[in-house]
């Protein structure tokens, strides 16, 4: 049974690492919570249902497409309402208090054109899955461990070798001296949005797949990615990345030995150790 | 008074404090001059507790202070300008320097039941003070409000009605006009009347060199010289450290 | 009897000020990013409503939901000796997950998602605040009371400290005042009377659950303290009302059956983040977080 | 924004709020003799689906009953589960709507209305089958029934079919926790046993570590004692984990999504439900359930059913001239074997109905009554 729990945990954590990853992205650039985040995995998977059950178009285009709006829609998202507070010089309990607004307003919206009934994408034909060094996987399951590996490699050479990588990092490091330096720091917080919201389609097209479509599912999501990015260093996406699996793997084997309504409360109360313990988190730096 | 014994800070490579050993006798101006990253602010954060020496002892009159916590240091009776201006820019001049006076207001019960007047002897103490500087109808703007050179007369003057037995001042005069640095000469020499010890870091050297009883130099984390203003005027090593291989 | 809807919302006014002026206290005053203040209204409200169940009289549980979620306030002040801004915030949030999830999970004490039904109203000296109006009399002293006591505070020397501690803690450390201790005192007297706030909302809807509980409760009290201006409790007590009496015209608007529930959701977020853009810096805020 | 704009701004949101409230206060009730009901249902949130299932229900019967003259009209509360919500919701029905009808709906809703409408001697329809609910008040009524009679009914199928080890996984609620005690009543004694009873909150998706406990212990039989959504997920799951096992389920998941989500999984469950499709023989609620199926394009579902009868109920009640909520109150009492989709309506003393729960199974993608 071990390995089907390692695979469970494995699972769990790839699925919450996909939020997590874009989160603390947009967090270590911008430096404030964007709880909204969870309503664009929400959205995005929406938009999947939409392209591909609703108007048919082809399978892999409407992932494509998906991922574009992605990427757009954070980036409307930051022009329209986080750069008009930056504007207002707004703290960041502000710009989180308006990022759970945003929250409510986006689930309203899909509740309102969607309706409450859940959908299902319906591409996957639900079998037996594969077995595998006893422990049972499916193909779907698969494509989400690795998708969320190829993902922390991308991220990881990204933000530590290309252009945009090294100047959102300088931003993320100290805002000002970058300013100084001539990198647009408002630039980075859209490149920020951009990247970050099109890992949350991606996040939202697996998820959806796995998962099926609800519009309350963006809340649930972006708590356990909160908390994953916590536990892995609120600032690095790296241990974002590493804390989500942390966390999918102690929460399965936790419910193995304690009750299964405990998986909320064990997540929480490894969450407030760190904080308490490690503040910044497993590979954060100490501010 | 005050005693450092091979006090030693390094932040990773930088050598901050390397080893650095002096003494600050009562009663005295003892000014502390030096090249820019030479340690000295860096010495006043270890001594005011801000700052945890890696290694080295800080003794002041008997007490073994290198450990200590800041407010604990404080009470005991060494009380610190520093080098930023660090108001409390919420809140009116008045209350800026209230808050110096003493620790009664950290008494929670006390103050919920008391009727908190504000007592006539402490009322006067402050338009004194504020008189001495001229600033007497700033008293309830708030000190976000004030200009650079006045922020850093109130600074003073919060720093001067903390109960104190030593004053460690950190740069009082950089930036100010011409007119306060009349001003703030001033009461350090009504100070040194006084009969209070003071340590004293400034770049201006004829400000310091005919305010001080006592120089130490330091470059690069090391007390390289000390003694008299005059002898230090002229010491070659000085000037040298000053004006850069 | 129109009156009776407007006592109901009154009340809930009431239990909002309590909430949001405490709130003010370590947020507006103290400059402690607490977002764990739900998690004391929480320990409040199930304190208060077990120890009713179990027939202890009204000051016993009244009393009784304050001290506990004062306790919870000065456990959760620990992290403030190290934590600052962000990571502050983080740490409560984190708590007041945690607070949820024992509530939810602790089925022996709280019975989980089942909640306490039938929690009795209050009675003090022999007559029962079982209607409205007179619970609203009892909420609107205990609102006075409450409000007097933190005003006094803040206006005290004591709440000159805490407002140097949040403009400049290391500076008011070198004056020689213990931060760490104003800021647990603090901490703890806001969670003091939330704790008290838990209490009256138990007594007062009769039934709690952990839903009454979750980040989206907090809300609301964050925007009173922020969007009525920090350290301004003049600011706090208006903000409270509008955003109390915010929601209620969209009862009132006759949205065709099918919409009519997201349809408000979507008016109420809009007003939230046009107020937030339009007035970050609330009504009557004189004072900048760095 | 320069000052002015600012104050502009704010004059006008605060017009907008008292000039609403105003509006709402001095609106003129309607005609004296239209009897008002305020349906306080989760129309957003986690509980959405469930609370727009209600609303069809509503909305059908509404539209029988108005054909000729309005008799009943429905004012929509939004509760969103948030018991402050449902609060002030209740306090503005019955104070400015002046409703002599409630509905709610969810157990935690219900209990919190419970109180205000029993002071307010308004009657309250509680759609939850959270036990001893109608015993709080003789205004507080429910069409749901008690859900242990349910898990009774699942114990006495599962002790026919000889199975000896049995599972559980339901949702920590008042009704499916009462679903898990009465199936235990039933199942438990001499040599059978419930190996593994777990619950599950509202915002779990992911089951498979509960499956695997559950395939390590090995059950002949699994009852999933929860809301169609999560049935489904766990049903899929637990085929995707290789547990073949029969599974039992109980009244909701009788919906489009839900054989949507489990689609060839949903093959063969069995669970209980009071509503009787086939045997309906009365021509008028036969078409109901046509008009319900070609409108939204799936069977009514027992959320459905439930307030459809009520609201008939109410009109019948209604149309013999009774207008106010203690003489409706002594009519709903009086009410025999209404005939109603989700069973005839017969009220015990306390209010609450007591229905014989019939095993239903989906054959091809239906939902049809089970035969052995």
């Amino acid at each position: 049974m071990f390995s089907q729990l390692f695979i469970n945990g494995l699972i769990a954590g790839a699925i919450y690492a996909l939020v997590a990853s874009g989160f603390s992205l947009i967090y270590s650039t911008c430096k404030f919570i964007h709880f909204a985040h969870g309503a664009v995995v929400a959205v995005t998977a929406y938009i999947l249902y939409l392209f591909f059950s609703l108007l048919g178009l082809n399978f892999w285009l409407a992932v494509i497409l998906t991922i574009i709006f992605a990427g757009f829609f954070g980036w409307l998202i930051n022009k329209i309402l986080y750069k008009k507070l930056r504007k207002r010089k707004a703290s960041n309990v502000i710009l989180l208090i308006a990022s759970v607004g945003l929250l409510i307003l986006l689930e309203s919206l899909i509740l309102l054109f969607f309706g409450a009934d859940v959908k299902t994408i319906g591409f996957i034909k639900i079998a037996k899955g594969l077995e595998f060094l006893g422990a049972i996987i499916t193909p779907l399951q698969i494509v989400i461990i690795i998708s969320s590996f190829v993902l922390l490699f991308l991220l990881f050479f990204f933000t530590k070798k290309s252009k945009i990588g090294k100047a959102m990092r300088a931003v993320a490091d100290n805002r000002d001296v970058a300013e100084i330096v001539g990198i647009s720091a408002e630039k980075m917080f859209s490149w920020s949005f951009i990247i970050g919201s099109a890992i949350a389609g991606i996040a939202g097209i697996l998820v959806g797949l796995e998962q099926n479509l609800e519009p309350t599912m963006g809340t649930n999501l972006i708590i356990k990615g909160f908390t994953g990015a916590i536990i892995g260093g609120i600032g690095s996406v790296p241990g974002a990345i590493l804390g989500s699996f942390l966390l999918g793997f102690s929460e399965n084997f936790g419910i193995w030995f304690l009750p299964s309504g405990y998986k909320d409360a064990i997540a929480f109360i490894i969450l407030f150790v760190f904080l308490l313990a490690r503040p910044q988190g497993i590979l954060g730096r100490k501010k | 008074m005050l005693e450092i014994k091979n006090l030693k800070k390094y932040f990773g490579g930088v050598k901050a404090v390397d080893n650095c050993s002096f003494e600050v006798k009562p009663k005295t101006i003892t000014a502390l001059i030096g090249p820019n990253g030479a340690g000295k602010s860096t010495v006043f954060n270890l001594v005011s507790g801000i700052l945890k020496a890696d290694s080295g002892k800080i003794i002041f009159s008997g007490a073994d202070i290198t450990k200590a916590k800041p407010e604990k240091i404080s009470n005991l009776g060494i009380s610190r300008l520093f080098q930023q201006t660090k108001l409390f820019n919420n809140l009116t001049v008045k209350e800026n320097l209230l808050l110096a006076l003493d620790n009664e207001d950290t008494k929670f019960w006390k103050n919920l039941f008391s009727l908190n007047k504000l007592s006539k002897e402490k009322e006067t103490k402050i338009k004194e003070m504020l008189n001495l500087i001229g600033m007497e109808k700033f008293e309830s703007t708030l000190t976000r409000d004030l200009s650079y050179g006045q922020k850093r007369l109130i600074e003073l003057l919060r720093t001067i009605l903390n109960p104190h037995k030593f004053l460690m001042v950190d740069e009082p005069v950089a930036g100010v006009n011409p007119k306060l640095r009349e001003v703030i000469a001033k009461i350090l020499e009504k100070l040194k009347n006084q009969g209070e010890t003071i340590l004293l870091i400034e770049h201006d050297m004829n400000f310091t060199l005919n305010v001080a009883d006592w120089v130490i130099v330091m470059e690069k984390g090391k007390v390289i010289a000390q003694g008299k203003p005059e002898e230090i005027r002229n010491n070659p090593r000085v000037l040298e450290a000053y004006l850069g291989e | 009897m129109i009156s009776a809807y407007f006592i109901h919302l009154l009340i809930l006014i009431g239990i909002y000020l309590i909430l949001a002026i405490s709130l003010q206290l370590s947020v507006g005053f103290t400059g402690l990013l607490n977002l764990g203040h739900i998690a004391f209204y929480c320990v409040g409200a199930y304190a208060s409503a077990l120890l009713a169940l179990n027939g202890f009289p009204f000051w016993i549980y009244f009393l009784a939901a304050g001290f506990l979620a004062m306790i919870f306030g000065f456990l959760l002040s620990i992290p403030t000796k190290k934590l600052k801004g962000d990571y502050l915030a983080l740490a409560t949030l984190g708590f007041s997950f945690v607070i949820y999830a024992v509530a939810l999970n602790w089925t022996g004490l709280t019975r989980g998602p089942l909640g306490l039904p039938g929690i009795p109203r209050p009675t003090l000296f022999g007559f029962t605040f079982s209607d409205n109006v007179s619970f609203l009399i009892l909420t609107f002293i205990i609102v006075l009371i409450s409000y007097l006591i933190i005003k006094k505070i803040t206006i005290s020397p004591f709440g000159k400290v805490l407002e140097a501690t949040r403009d400049d803690e290391l500076a008011t450390r070198v004056l020689g005042k213990n931060t760490f201790k104003m800021k647990s005192i603090s901490l703890a007297t806001s969670a003091f009377f939330a704790g008290l706030a838990g209490s009256l909302y138990a007594s007062y809807i009769t039934f709690i659950d952990p839903s009454s509980f979750t980040l989206l409760q907090l809300i609301p009290v964050l925007c009173i303290v922020i969007i009525g201006g920090l350290a301004s409790l003049k600011g706090t007590i208006i903000a409270t009302i509008i955003l109390v009496l915010l929601p209620e015209p969209l009862r009132f608007i006759g949205f065709p059956s099918s919409i009519v529930g997201p349809a408000r959701q979507i008016i109420y977020g809009l007003i939230l983040l046009l107020i937030l853009v339009y007035r970050p810096k609330g009504f009557y805020g004189k004072v900048e977080l760095e | 924004m320069n000052k002015t704009a600012k104050t502009i701004l704010w004059v006008v949101i605060i017009v907008i709020v008292i000039g609403a409230i105003w509006y709402g206060v001095t609106r003129k009730p309607t005609t004296e003799e239209v009897i008002k009901i305020g349906a306080i249902l989760p129309l957003t949130g986690k509980n959405a689906s469930y609370g727009e299932r209600t609303q069809r229900g509503i909305e059908l019967a509404l539209e029988e009953v108005n054909k000729e003259e309005k008799i009943i009209e429905v004012i929509y509360e939004d509760s969103r589960g948030d018991l402050k919500e449902a609060a002030s919701a209740a306090q503005k029905l019955i104070n400015i709507d002046k409703v002599q009808v409630l509905f709610s709906q969810l157990s935690g809703v219900s209990q919190a209305i419970a109180p205000i409408a029993q002071e307010n001697k308004i009657i309250l329809f509680g759609f939850t089958s959270t036990p001893g609910f109608t015993k709080q008040g003789d205004y507080i009524f429910s069409n749901r029934g008690d859900a242990t009679n349910i898990g009774k009914r699942l114990g006495e199928f599962a002790i026919e079919k000889e199975y000896k080890k049995a599972a559980i996984v339901y949702l920590n609620n008042e009704t499916h926790k009462g679903i898990e005690e009465g199936f235990r009543e039933i199942f438990e004694n001499n040599d059978r046993s419930v190996v593994i009873s777990e619950l599950h909150e509202k915002t779990e998706t992911d089951f498979r570590t509960i499956l695997t406990k559950i395939k390590a212990a090995q059950p002949q039989v699994i009852l999933f004692s929860s809301r169609d959504k999560y049935v489904a997920m766990m049903l899929v799951q637990a085929r995707e984990l290789g547990l073949d096992q029969q599974v039992l389920s109980v009244q909701g998941i009788d919906s489009k999504s839900f054989l949507e989500i489990a689609q060839h999984t949903a093959e063969g469950i069995i669970y209980a439900q009071t509503i009787v499709y086939e045997d309906i023989t009365n021509p008028e609620l036969q078409e109901t359930l046509k008009e319900h199926q070609n409108r939204y394009g799936e069977p009514m579902s027992l959320y459905a059913a439930n307030s459809y009868d009520v609201v008939k109920l109410l009109a019948k009640i209604v149309k013999t001239g009774i207008k106010t909520s203690p003489a409706i109150k002594i009519a709903l009492l009086e009410t025999r074997d209404f005939p109603g989709i989700s069973g005839d309506i017969t009220f015990d003393e306390t209010g609450n109905v007591h229905k014989e729960n019939k095993l239903f199974t989906v054959k091809n993608g239906q939902f049809v009554p089970y035969e052995e």
